[in-house]
């Protein structure tokens, strides 16, 4: 498996974000993306995951899997939590799980890992900020993806959430998966690659 | 400690519904004799009443017919009440009196509708007009049904409550246009002829089984309150047992994991 | 499938039961009288129109939002990311069927009790039931296109209501002249009532297509 | 103030909401005749009812709204902490004179032209819309109400226009009363035009006062 | 000024989520809550604003001024940030300054302050998380209120921001204001109070 990107580059409304970006990643790596506000890490993520399209260079993708490109490969997590409030987070979880074929985990199992299996019958609204985002870690488990996209997994988590979610991905890095993570918060990882992006002038 | 301040909690929530209970357990089983009693007396001299000479045997429909209609405006000025109750004096039981009396009161509406339609398809030919005080009720009932509708759309009554309670006092508005819209709007549907303020204008051989079968259906109307209540208190103390139980049991089931 | 679920159980959950679906019909049919005047010839003349209003008010009323709200809640992100396995289009006809099921399905239920109300003939209230059924799934996949460029563009909302409202009203007069072809004598029933099942065909393709066009390139 | 301007401005960027209800209003104006028939007289004689009940029903889209972004961003928590300050009840009064300036508005200002279209002479538009313009402000209100009750529904679109519409009935009454007694002789139109003046003035106080209640223990 | 909470309490659908808080704070004194995720930081901040109801004991708030009460004298800010997307950053800055009252600080000044003076006419929802974040700290300035309430203040921020935040923070209680900050990030401040919630059982 593995990711090549080179001399990526984006704008937003007219703007240049950021130019010239080129990593690449092999079997078990990671990449930490890092920067001030508005520095462009969350776009970055945006243009790999295919939702933003890239100004230039080049975005490749080889799995040995079937999978058949990097968007059917991978993860996304972005700022938003993707979960409907009025539904249980059960039946959160159950949906995304359908909707990403076949499961890797059971839904309890992955509630479990993030501390939260007491929740699973509450409506997702009735969660606090830091809950919220658990269960979002917890649909990263459900279904398995090779690559992860991770926009500030640890947002308003407390110490040992952060934990969990340095566990989970050195676990995830471990199997000779690929992730890449935007955050400010140092993760306590260790052998990442780190990109520092910075504010475009 | 906090454990035991969480029952304290509960405990002083439930405080007076408890004494409620009490009393709606010694209260319905004589209500319900007693509306039995009424009902079935007031019926049967309904049906012993002299026949009208222009409605024939389908007169005696106006002994459920009218009592419905009566309660249909009563059950929401109960809900009125406690509406006040709720917004006014915030007494815990004043919710749960509205969301029992509203399905109660959607009943007795569908009821009056019915029954009233059927008396219209011999007496005015038809099953349904638009007539003002038709409609009116017709709209009563989509009030009740709406009531009923927001409160289920909350998935806890302490949300619900508020906004029921808001609901009802707006919803107010529209019974004294029912009970004018006959003298406002020129109307088939007849005019008031028992509850006006010159006094009744119907013959006492039909008034006295309609004011007894009224009085019974009334009296029908509090005890299923009471019962809804009384179920409705129940219900909430079960959810509240339930939770407690779930959050010990998933406790165990973490077995002193340290949180 | 599970799209379809959630989407049923969101609209159930969230806007306050299955009921209030046709209960809104029912107060919409409620409040006609009192502004034309109890006549039931009249009302059973324009009864079927009213239907139809009401068809197109209650697919309006939760149309606009069918896709902002996942985009909120970045669900549609994810939407999108997945479409080379889980096809966009596909996801969208999903979404507008549930939407369907909740806004629109209700009506063509309680048509023959409204139709009561209003006085319309049993032969009438056939011909709107079955015209409703047949012609209202236009109005969401039309409206799903409309909300689909809505969340695209900035000012979504106002191109939304020139494109749309335009293509929605043929649909309705098909849909009441079907109705009233079935009743009154010399006009026919069939073909517009053909015409009616056509265009729902059509937009059942077209509206998804456009919509998933138009969502793919939505994000940023 | 501030407030009013913001929810203009925020109206017109967000675009299209006036002109869905706008074309919605045309939609039911367009449709009415094909379920009546090509019967003029007929068309003039319920012409203000019908414009009356288009305005109302297309007074109904948005409303369900109206709290529920503010609510979303968290700007309705700190409207609720001020209101010692700024009193909520005037803040979402503001907010109904914004919306209505917004939707209502150019709903009154539509009927001439739709008025047109239904045959109905000069007096009964001129009527219709100074009918509408004093009528219109209820419906906003009352709809304040209802919106404030079911804010924390995400899709309260039809359960709140369920609520609405039996409250808004009065309003309609008296509108097409007043509308209709300009036109046909025998029929007054002051009185009933100066209750529908006297019902948006009291909507105008009860109303907020309602939605302010309401959304004072909406917040969790 | 004196803000004192005596054994406050709250529950949350039904569920007691904290009990027998308190707390008293004087001139110049700041409260760090902490906690784990759903412990209740952020229902503890909605009750001390009001917009919870407290299920026991009492709040007491004292200003030598002309403040009405603890709601009329704070400025809350949530997970939310309570600005329009559609608007610009300026437009939604002019328009609460407007419904707060007196100003305090012109809003290019505010803006200034937290470094985005360049977005002023940017759409709000043209900014970055973390930029959205620290708008709304600017809104702390543009008008003057003596009791701050912060629900995760730094959520988001770059290692700058936080600074900044800390700094204002350190100002304001300098000058005799009172904060309570929830928050799972150190904040970099001494001689606060510190408040930590535990999960109820
Ligand atoms: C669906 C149709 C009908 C509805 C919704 C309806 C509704 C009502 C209501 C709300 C009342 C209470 C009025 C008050 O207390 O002032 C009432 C009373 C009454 N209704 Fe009806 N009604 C219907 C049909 C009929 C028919 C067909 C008749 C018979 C011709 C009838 C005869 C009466 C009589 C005699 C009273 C008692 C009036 C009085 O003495 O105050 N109703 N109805
Ligand atoms: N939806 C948008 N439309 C237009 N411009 C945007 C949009 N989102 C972000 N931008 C601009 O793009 C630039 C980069 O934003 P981005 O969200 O990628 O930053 P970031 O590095 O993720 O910041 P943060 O640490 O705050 O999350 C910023 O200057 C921002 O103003
Ligand atoms: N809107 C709500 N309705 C019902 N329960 C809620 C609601 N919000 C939070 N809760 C519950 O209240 C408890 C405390 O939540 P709160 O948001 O105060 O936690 P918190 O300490 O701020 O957590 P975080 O660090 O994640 O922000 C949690 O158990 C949560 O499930
Ligand atoms: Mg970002
Ligand atoms: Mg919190």
């Amino acid at each position: 498996m593995q990711l090549i990107a080179e001399s990526l580059a984006a704008e937003r409304s007219g703007e240049l974000v950021f130019s010239d970006i080129s990593f690449s990643l092999d079997k078990g790596d990671g990449l930490i993306i890092t920067g001030p506000n508005g520095a462009g890490k969350s776009t970055l993520l945006r243009v790999i995951a295919g939702l933003l399209p890239s100004l230039g260079g080049s975005l490749e993708f080889e799995s040995g899997d079937s999978w058949t490109g990097l968007a059917d490969a991978c993860h996304y997590l972005g700022h938003k939590n993707a979960m409907k409030d009025a539904l249980s987070v059960r039946e959160n979880l159950t949906f995304w799980q359908a909707f990403y074929g076949p499961p890797h985990m059971t839904i309890d199992d992955a509630l479990n890992y993030v501390g939260l299996q007491s929740t699973a019958d509450l409506p997702f609204g009735y969660l606090s900020t830091g809950q919220r985002r658990r269960i979002s870690i917890a649909k990263l488990l459900i279904n398995y993806r090779p690559v992860w996209l991770l926009d500030e997994p640890t947002a308003g988590l407390d110490a040992d959430s952060e934990q969990v979610v340095s566990h989970l991905l050195r676990e995830h890095l471990d199997d000779g998966d690929i992730a890449i993570v935007a955050t400010h918060l140092p993760l306590g990882l260790e052998g990442l690659k780190e990109l520092k992006l910075e504010l475009h002038p | 400690m906090t454990e035991t301040s969480a029952q304290r909690s509960i405990v002083t929530e439930l405080a007076n519904p408890t004494r409620f209970v009490g009393l709606a357990n010694a209260l319905v089983p004589w209500l319900a004799g007693i509306s039995a009693l009424l009902i079935a007396v007031g019926l049967w001299m309904g049906f012993n009443a002299p026949e009208d000479y222009q409605q024939g045997i389908t007169v005696r429909i106006m002994y459920i017919h009218v009592p419905f209609a009566w309660l249909a405006m009563m059950v929401w000025g109960v809900m009125t009440i406690s509406a006040l109750g709720t917004l006014v004096w915030r007494h815990p039981l004043a919710d749960v009196s509205i969301r029992a009396a509203a399905p109660i009161g959607a009943v007795f509406t569908a009821l009056a509708l019915f029954t009233g339609s059927v008396w219209g398809k011999p007496m005015w030919g038809t099953w349904w007009v638009w007539d003002a005080r038709l409609t009116s009720v017709f709209v009563l009932l989509i009030m009740y049904l709406g009531l009923i509708a927001l409160t289920r759309a909350f998935d806890e009554p302490q949300k619900a409550a508020r906004a029921a309670a808001i609901l009802v006092l707006i919803g107010s508005i529209n019974l004294p246009i029912i009970k004018f819209s006959v003298d406002w709007w020129n109307t088939l549907h007849q005019p008031a002829s028992v509850i006006r303020l010159d006094g009744p204008t119907i013959h006492p051989s039909l008034l006295w089984p309609l004011l007894i079968s009224a009085a019974g259906f009334t009296c029908l109307f509090f005890t299923l309150h009471l019962a809804a209540m009384r179920t409705e208190v129940w219900r909430r103390r079960i959810m509240a047992m339930r939770k407690i139980a779930a959050r010990q049991a998933d406790h165990r089931s973490k077995g002193g994991k340290p949180e | 499938m599970a799209l379809f679920l959630r989407e049923i159980r969101l609209g159930i959950r969230a806007g306050g039961g299955a009921l209030v679906g046709v209960l809104f019909f029912l107060a919409v049919v409620a409040v006609i009288p009192f502004g034309v005047g109890p006549d039931l010839n009249l009302l059973a003349r324009i009864g079927p129109a009213i239907l139809w209003i009401g068809a197109l008010l209650a697919s309006l009323l939760g149309l606009d939002r069918l896709f902002q709200a996942d985009r909120d809640d970045g669900s549609l992100d994810l939407m999108i990311i997945a479409s080379h396995r889980q096809m966009l289009v596909l996801t969208v006809f999903t979404k507008c069927a549930a939407h369907w099921v909740i806004s629109a399905l209700p009506l063509v239920v309680a048509t023959p009790l409204l139709g009561l109300f209003m006085n319309v003939e049993p032969l009438g209230i056939a011909a709107a039931c079955l015209t409703l059924l047949v012609g209202t799934p236009a109005i969401t996949f039309i409206g799903a296109a409309g909300a689909a460029l809505a969340v695209t563009l900035p000012r979504g909302g106002l191109l939304v209501s020139v494109i749309i409202l335009p293509l929605v009203i043929p649909v309705l007069i098909f849909g009441v002249a079907a109705t009233r072809g079935a009743v009154a004598d010399p006009d026919p029933f069939l073909p517009p009532f053909l015409i009616l099942a056509a265009l729902s065909m059509f937009f059942a393709v077209i509206g998804p297509v456009a919509a998933a066009a138009a969502l793919k390139h939505s994000s940023d």
